[in-house]
């Protein structure tokens, strides 16, 4: 499809931007502007615990140390995407930043109108009502191999169960979803895929809460799917997987966090899948500020290191710490790729 | 006067509530031991007193003294621990409570940490009611007993609380002429045992029947102290009114025509589903007053709601005319020529909020006279409409766009008089069209009605007081028990109807 | 003073004073938490209005925003309103809104190459439709059974978002997999905007397409034109009312207190959803995620209470509200104050109206031009108890 | 037909009743707190707000003070901080009851996000450690019975409060002076006036309480399930608690079987990743449940006589 077709692109554009970026990081000449930089979240907020609070860490890491105004906008409704970003756009903002996938259409609606305003989209592109990417000039999209993460967290839950090493071993795990939307199954997808690799009688469940802000409503669903005998549980819910992470501590089994590093969370995270919108948006808002925007997208993957995992309480036994590299250089070098789609 | 002798000293009452000045300098004294009755029109200010003497109310100032003492009263527990208690003329009961619970509220026995003792509330209230003679099932439901029984629940409640001085405001208004004697027999046990009773009430009979003493009571001020034995109904009637009044009505005698409505064996129910017509047949001609007589809760308020269409008949029928109107609703019966003056002024019959020009098109905005295509109001027409009926029928009101809340009960009642009388029907109902409402406008609406009989309208009147049926109607039906027990001609005697009334007496011929 | 001045006075003294309160004690919030409320409401100021902007918004964008956001408020604020005066309180109008909204998509997405024309009228009058049956269940409850209908409109407000999820999750409306959002309407489903959506058209120094007030305006503003006409001007406008003041006095006028509970509702269903469809046809053109955090529903009530449920009312304080809602970006990212403060100054409004308003009613004080905009007799909770919780006995 | 045979096999594991009691007492406290406040004629839908003021609040004060207990006394006493806000608004001023409801429940969901934007900043507010939260007990001996001993004595403390809460709100409301003083404010607020009854000083209390228990239901969700704070973190569960009460008739037990149901839904709603049933139905149920009720199919449900009017000393 043109989706996947783009997203191959993709890639090889954020590895040349990548390469630009190694080469010469101060050699965008005299920075003596202040630049303008606009973030708009979607509906989540700043304190959603998930991509819209990372993406605002980006921005506070880029303000300190780039000469830049960052401004943001948390959009109460649906309803705000459209004039938040206008109003970045028509101040002249140098690089307009939109949260989350929601936020397409807008995205591609309010860069059609400021052909000269430079946007970035997390987790999305620019596209008409019907989802299709109008391909702007003035658009990045910063798109996330959120499935690498997830294999890589994947493959300690099927390693674990293979070898006996988890709590009960009865070969099954869990994933707990928030709303099944693209972004999350490429968690899963990830997760999944790379569970049954290690432990090919690997059973894994995969529920949804229909919610990302209720913590309950994810407990309730890991707890049940500890009493079907999951011991590894990934959430993949935002603020609502929070809840996740406390059942599996609850119930003497281990948790995987996501997006951020939730080692805090709770005692029973062993890892965290990583999906650094932090690193994406600071590397976008550098990227404007050394003059090296790029129209298309941006892909954070292993490869480069948008992606990835953090072990958290948790001591890997070598094997598994071995197998873990083996696994992340191979899907670095193409020679594993996981899938974007739940199997 | 020395204190000591008296059970309530309220000196110099005065109560200003806004646009009334409810008392006015009102002094009012009570001796230990005796009834005494407060008298007055309604809005006299008799319960805005009775109510700072319970401590509903603070007074604007004045001073009140109990056995001699000063007291202040700030609210109804000072009263209580006074010892004065209060039946109100709207029960303050709770009909999901027994009535053991009713009477213990407020100071319940208690078992335990904080348990309610059913066994000590059913003792105390036993005790109670044998020593002063009063039969009550503590386990009854509140909400099942009749209301004579849930009076003497309120009269109970207050005893146990310890009351010396009991206020009954207006204690025979819902009361069948058994109950209220009855009551009266309770009341004179409770003052030989010592208790003090303030009787509030407008019935001049029954004041004069039970009381040792009287105040009267006109637009908040005190206009008489009375000693019972020494006056008579038409000096209190005076008094209250400041003029004397014309206690009869000028007619001339009637010139009945056709027969314009004929009511056929009907039956209905009460909102509870209890059959409260069982078979009432009478006709109705033009030109005539027809009043039924009856003692309030007989059937009287069900059959006028029949007839003016708010309440299905379970059997029989209606004619007007020719035309089978029983199954009409109420706009449908208004479109044929029956006028409504309903007995619940404020409740029924005015939307209280609305102006006065929005009243007087009630049930008929959608006559072609007041709209179009029964939609789109005629604005202008109303306005004059109003206009109208303001100036025929001497509504005191600076502008039609007053809110009816705002009148007077007479001017209110007078709002629904013209409203119904202006449309010219065939066939008025009028249910107690003068309650409440001051001499002036009772004589204003008599007048009316004869009026109206007199331009051949057939009239049918339905009134709580006997006097008022008596003196305006043609023909007199008592009704009793869901039934019309007998038609009267209007000169009968007082305590012939009475006995119908009440269930005695024999039926005359052609009464069904 | 003349007395229409009076009474003008007197009718505006109340909602402002509302404002001015919660203005008073939201500034307090923002001081004690250590921030400028000076600054605060000067980017709110900028935002809702486009007045005082000091970091170079264009105040025709700020106003175009605004009046985006008033469309559907003065729509849903007559939907309030108009059971108000019949004693019903429609804590509803999100789920019809939603109920209108979905039913405008599926027309519009299954009749896509119809003429405009055609279509057009189809999906509003569609989404009039299906708000009007959404509030005409808790109508028929209500006359029918007693239910009361702030209860079961507030559980049909969850149905509908149930139903709405269903519908583009994996549901029959949804675009493709993965997606949370439907298939855009045809292109004949869509409200013009007043200016052309044009990239190159500079107007007022941005591209006319930002300005995106649409034909939808005129609709609301017919619509509370309707409604104030409804309300005072015809027979059935003068029964809602006498049934919102008296039920009993109504009955006894002959008025059916249970076709006009259940007409009211319809009618002010029917105006939710075409609050929903004017959205769906002149905003977003596709029914997306957006949805499940939609609040118009609920501001509604604020607006209709602080429009004291007149017309011209209804439609200052949707301005208001829209602006709140409008502004509360601007003053973030101006002003650095979470858009979350525009919540708890909706909220001071509320208790300020609510407060004040039944005081007011209590002590007998007219309200405005016309008695009152809430049934001064009993509140709308009041239905609790009223007669009609029993089911009115009602001839035939 | 898989779904429905698996739902039945599902009815008989003690994890989803165990699961249904803990999401049923998250629905029961506002729910009780509901029922006591419109026994005393006090209209609440703001259990929401309540709820949701009670899980930051007990989130800030935990993360302040590491105490869970010192962090529920918080939680609860900011409950009854809103709640008395809407004491003040419906009981003082008479303003109306849901307008007021509404009021709260928008004004906790601006003022609590409000505040962790003012309070954490950039931050964000962080997570309460297990040991420092509520804890969850097993009573000894009690839990090994066979599936019994899973669903009541395997819970969190907090279960095991409300179900104390149950029967002491059930006592008190039926069995005692107060009860009966309450229930008759409820009813006919001028007899419990000339009573002697001080009709404000109780629906006072009794909407206090009301935030009170919806104040220790947000503790629950917060540093009890949750460890954390999320915005709007509850969810609607306030509403629900309103559609329980009613559904129970506004009784504590019937209120509870209410609670009971709903919290099967969602308990049988989270087995969806091993069986499929549709999540969009399922999440319906309660509220379909509640008009089905409304509509007088499931026996009539009536408030009390005086529930949501403003009591105006005097007036008739």
């Amino acid at each position: 499809m043109a989706h996947k077709q783009f997203r191959f692109l993709g890639v090889v554009a954020a590895a040349m931007v990548l390469a630009v970026a190694c080469g010469g990081t101060s050699g965008g000449g005299t920075p003596t502007k202040t630049f303008k930089i606009g973030l708009v979240t979607d509906i989540g907020g700043l304190n959603d615990k998930s991509f819209n609070h990372l993406a605002d860490v980006g921005l506070e890491k880029a303000k300190a140390e780039f000469k830049i105004q960052a401004d943001v906008k948390e959009s109460k409704s649906g309803d705000d995407y459209v004039p938040n970003l206008t109003d970045f756009a028509t101040k002249s903002y140098d690089l307009v930043i939109g949260v989350g996938f929601l936020m397409q259409e807008a995205v591609g609606t309010v860069s059609g109108t400021f052909p000269n305003v430079h946007f970035s989209i997390i987790d999305g592109a620019g596209t008409d009502a019907k989802g299709v990417d109008l391909k702007h000039s003035n658009v990045q999209s910063l798109f996330f191999k959120e499935q690498d993460a997830g294999a890589m967290v994947g493959v300690i839950a099927g390693w674990l169960e293979k070898n006996g090493k988890a709590k009960k071993n009865k070969h099954v795990v869990g994933a707990v979803g928030g709303i099944s939307i693209p972004p999350v199954n490429h968690y899963i997808a990830g997760y999944k895929w790379a569970a049954k690799m290690e432990d090919p009688s690997v059973n894994v469940l995969v529920g949804y809460s229909n919610n990302f802000t209720d913590p309950a409503k994810c407990k309730g669903q890991a707890q049940t799917q500890i009493g079907q005998g999951a011991d590894v549980i990934f959430q993949v819910a935002g603020g609502c997987g929070l809840g996740a992470l406390q059942a599996a501590g609850q119930g003497g089994v281990y948790s995987v966090g996501v997006d951020a590093d939730q080692k805090d969370a709770d005692a029973s995270v062993i890892a965290s899948a990583l999906k650094k919108v932090d690193v994406a948006t600071y590397t976008a808002i550098k990227n404007v500020v050394n003059g090296q925007f790029q129209s298309g997208a941006l892909t954070f993957s292993i490869a480069n290191e948008g992606a990835g995992y953090a072990i958290d309480n948790f001591d890997p036994p070598a094997e598994l710490k071995t197998e873990l590299d083996k696994i992340q250089a191979q899907i670095k070098s193409g020679a594993l790729t996981p899938p974007a789609d739940i199997p | 006067m020395s204190d000591e002798q008296l059970a309530v000293d309220m000196r110099g009452i005065t109560k200003q509530f806004p646009g009334v000045l409810a008392n006015n300098h009102v002094d009012f004294s009570v001796r230990p031991g005796e009834i005494h009755a407060l008298v007055g029109e309604n809005g006299a200010g008799k319960s805005t007193l009775m109510n700072i003497l319970y401590g509903l109310f603070p007074p604007d100032s004045g001073e009140i003294h109990i056995n001699g003492k000063q007291a202040h009263i700030g609210g109804p527990r000072d009263a209580i621990a006074l010892g004065i208690g209060m039946v109100h003329q709207h029960f303050m009961l709770i009909p999901v409570f027994s009535v053991g619970e009713n009477i213990m509220l407020g100071r319940e026995p208690v078992a335990g940490p904080d348990f309610y003792d059913h066994a000590r509330a059913r003792t105390a209230i036993n005790e109670l009611t044998k020593r002063y003679g009063l039969a009550l099932n503590p386990d009854a439901r509140m909400g099942d007993l009749p209301v004579g029984l849930q009076q003497r629940a309120e009269i109970v409640k207050v005893l146990y609380r310890g009351a010396n001085i009991l206020i009954l405001d207006e204690p025979t208004g819902v009361l069948t002429p058994q109950e209220t004697k009855e009551l009266f027999v309770v009341l004179r046990d409770l003052v030989k045992s010592g208790k003090t009773i303030i009787f509030i009430s407008h019935k001049l009979k029954e004041v004069l029947e039970i009381s040792d003493r009287i105040t009267v009571m006109r637009r908040g001020k005190v206009v008489g102290h009375l000693t019972t034995k020494q006056t008579n109904e038409e000096e209190i009637a005076t008094m209250m009114v400041g003029r004397e009044v014309l206690l009869r009505v000028d007619k001339k005698p009637a010139t009945p025509g056709a027969v314009v409505m004929r009511v056929e064996n009907i039956s209905a129910n009460t909102d509870r589903g209890v059959p409260a017509l069982k078979g009432v047949s009478f006709e109705l001609r033009q030109g005539e007053i027809l009043g039924i007589a009856g003692v309030e809760g007989n059937g009287q308020s069900e059959l006028m709601e029949v007839l003016a269409g708010t309440r299905q008949v379970t059997g029989g029928r209606v004619l007007l005319g020719d035309r089978d109107i029983t199954t009409y609703d109420a706009r449908t019966e208004r479109g044929a020529g029956v006028a409504f003056i309903p007995e619940d002024r404020r409740g029924t019959g005015l939307v209280l909020s609305f102006s006065i020009a929005e009243n007087s098109i009630l049930g008929r905005e959608r006559s072609p006279t007041f709209s179009w295509n029964e939609f789109v109001l005629k604005l202008v027409a109303i306005k004059e409409w109003a206009r109208r009926l303001v100036k025929e029928f001497d509504i005191r009101t600076p502008s039609i766009e007053v809110a009816a809340r705002n009148l007077s009960g007479g001017n209110q009642q007078k709002v629904i008089v013209a409203r119904e009388m202006g449309s010219k029907p065939k066939v008025l109902l009028a249910a107690q069209p003068t309650r409440g409402v001051d001499i002036g406008a009772i004589e204003f609406i008599h007048r009316r009605i004869v009026q109206e009989r007199d331009e051949g309208t057939a009239v049918l009147l339905v009134s709580a007081e006997l006097d008022e049926v008596r003196s305006l109607s043609d023909r007199i039906a008592v009704m009793y028990e869901g039934r019309i027990v007998s038609i009267e001609p209007p000169d009968a005697a007082e305590e012939r109807l009475g006995l119908l009334m009440t269930g005695g007496g024999a039926p005359r011929e052609g009464a069904a | 003073m003349p007395p229409i001045v009076r009474r003008l006075a007197g009718g505006l003294a109340m909602p402002f004073g509302s404002v001015v309160f919660a203005f008073v004690v939201g500034a307090l919030i923002v001081g004690v938490t250590g921030a400028n409320p000076f600054s605060a409401y000067a980017g709110l100021i900028c935002g809702g209005l486009g007045i005082g902007c000091t970091q170079g918004e264009n105040p025709a964008l700020e106003i175009s925003n605004t009046i985006v956001f008033v469309i559907p408020l003065i729509t849903t604020g007559v939907a309030v309103a108009l059971p108000f005066r019949a004693g019903l309180f429609n804590i509803g109008a999100e789920g019809q809104l939603l109920a209108g909204s979905m039913a405008c998509a599926a027309i519009g997405i299954k009749f896509n190459t119809l003429p405009s024309p055609i279509l057009l009228p189809m999906v509003l009058l569609g989404g009039m439709a299906a708000g009007a049956v959404w509030a005409g269940i808790p109508g028929v409850l209500k006359a029918v059974v007693g239910a009361h209908e702030v209860v079961t409109t507030i559980m049909l407000n969850y149905v509908a978002q149930w139903l709405l999820r269903f519908l583009i999750i994996g549901g029959p409306l949804q675009l493709g997999p993965g997606t949370s959002k439907s298939l855009p309407i045809g292109d004949g489903a869509r409200l013009a905007t007043l200016l052309p959506a044009d990239n190159s058209l500079i107007v007022l120094g941005l591209p006319s397409s930002v300005f995106r007030v649409h034909t939808g305006l005129l609709i609301a503003l017919a619509a509370a034109a309707l409604f104030a006409f409804l309300l005072w001007r015809t027979s059935f406008g003068y029964e809602i009312r006498a049934v919102g003041q008296s039920q009993k006095a109504a009955r006894y006028a002959g008025v059916s207190v249970r076709r006009t509970i259940i007409l009211t509702m319809l009618i002010a269903g029917a105006f939710s959803g075409l609050a929903g469809a004017i959205q769906i046809a002149g905003v977003d053109h596709n029914l997306t995620d957006k949805y499940f955090s939609d609040t118009t529903g609920f501001d509604a009530i604020a607006v209709a209470l602080l429009g004291l449920g007149s017309a011209v009312g209804i439609v200052l304080a949707s301005v208001l509200f829209g602006a709140l809602h409008s502004g509360g970006a601007i003053m973030q990212s101006d002003a650095g104050i979470s858009s979350n403060l525009v919540l708890v100054l909706q909220a001071l409004i509320l208790f300020s109206i609510a407060a004040n308003f039944v005081g007011a009613i209590r002590r007998g004080l007219p309200i405005g031009r016309k008695p009152s905009a809430l049934p001064p007799e009993l509140p709308p909770a009041a239905g609790l108890m009223s007669e009609a919780a029993t089911a009115p006995p009602e001839t035939a | 037909m898989s779904g429905v045979e698996d739902i039945f096999r599902l009815l008989f594991t003690a994890n989803l009743w165990q699961a249904t009691l803990a999401a049923a007492v998250l629905l029961l406290l506002p729910a009780l707190g509901g029922v006591i406040s419109e026994r005393s004629g006090v209209v609440n839908i703001a259990m929401e707000g309540m709820m949701l003021t009670g899980a930051f609040f007990a989130v800030v004060a935990d993360l302040a003070w590491h105490n869970a207990w010192l962090a529920t006394g918080v939680a609860v006493l900011a409950g009854a901080l809103m709640a008395t806000i809407h004491a003040v608004v419906s009981i003082q001023f008479r303003a109306d009851q849901i307008v007021s409801g509404i009021a709260i429940n928008i004004f906790a969901a601006g003022l609590t996000v409000f505040l962790v934007n003012r309070i954490y900043g950039i931050q964000d507010i962080g997570h309460v450690t297990p040991s420092e939260s509520l804890p969850y007990i097993n009573v000894g001996g009690l839990d090994q019975i066979p599936f019994v001993g899973k669903v009541l004595f395997q819970q969190n403390v907090v279960v095991y409060m409300a179900l104390v809460l149950l029967v002491l709100v059930h006592v008190v409301l039926f069995r005692t002076r107060l009860g009966l003083r309450i229930r008759a404010v409820g009813e006919h607020p001028q007899a419990a006036d000339t009573a002697g009854i001080n009709v404000y000083l109780i629906r006072y209390s009794a909407v206090i309480t009301s935030g009170l228990l919806s104040g220790l239901a947000g503790a629950f969700l917060a540093i009890g399930v949750s460890n954390t704070f999320v915005p709007n973190m509850t969810d609607g569960r306030g509403y629900i608690a309103l559609a329980a009460m009613i559904f129970g008739k506004w009784t504590p037990v019937g209120a509870f079987i209410a609670c009971v149901i709903f919290g099967l839904g969602e308990a049988i709603y989270d087995n969806n990743s091993i069986i499929h049933v549709s999540p969009y139905l399922l999440s319906m149920l309660p509220y379909i449940l509640t008009l089905v009720v409304l509509a007088g199919l499931v026996g009539r449900s009536t408030p009390p006589a005086a529930d949501g009017l403003p009591y105006v000393p005097g007036s008739e």
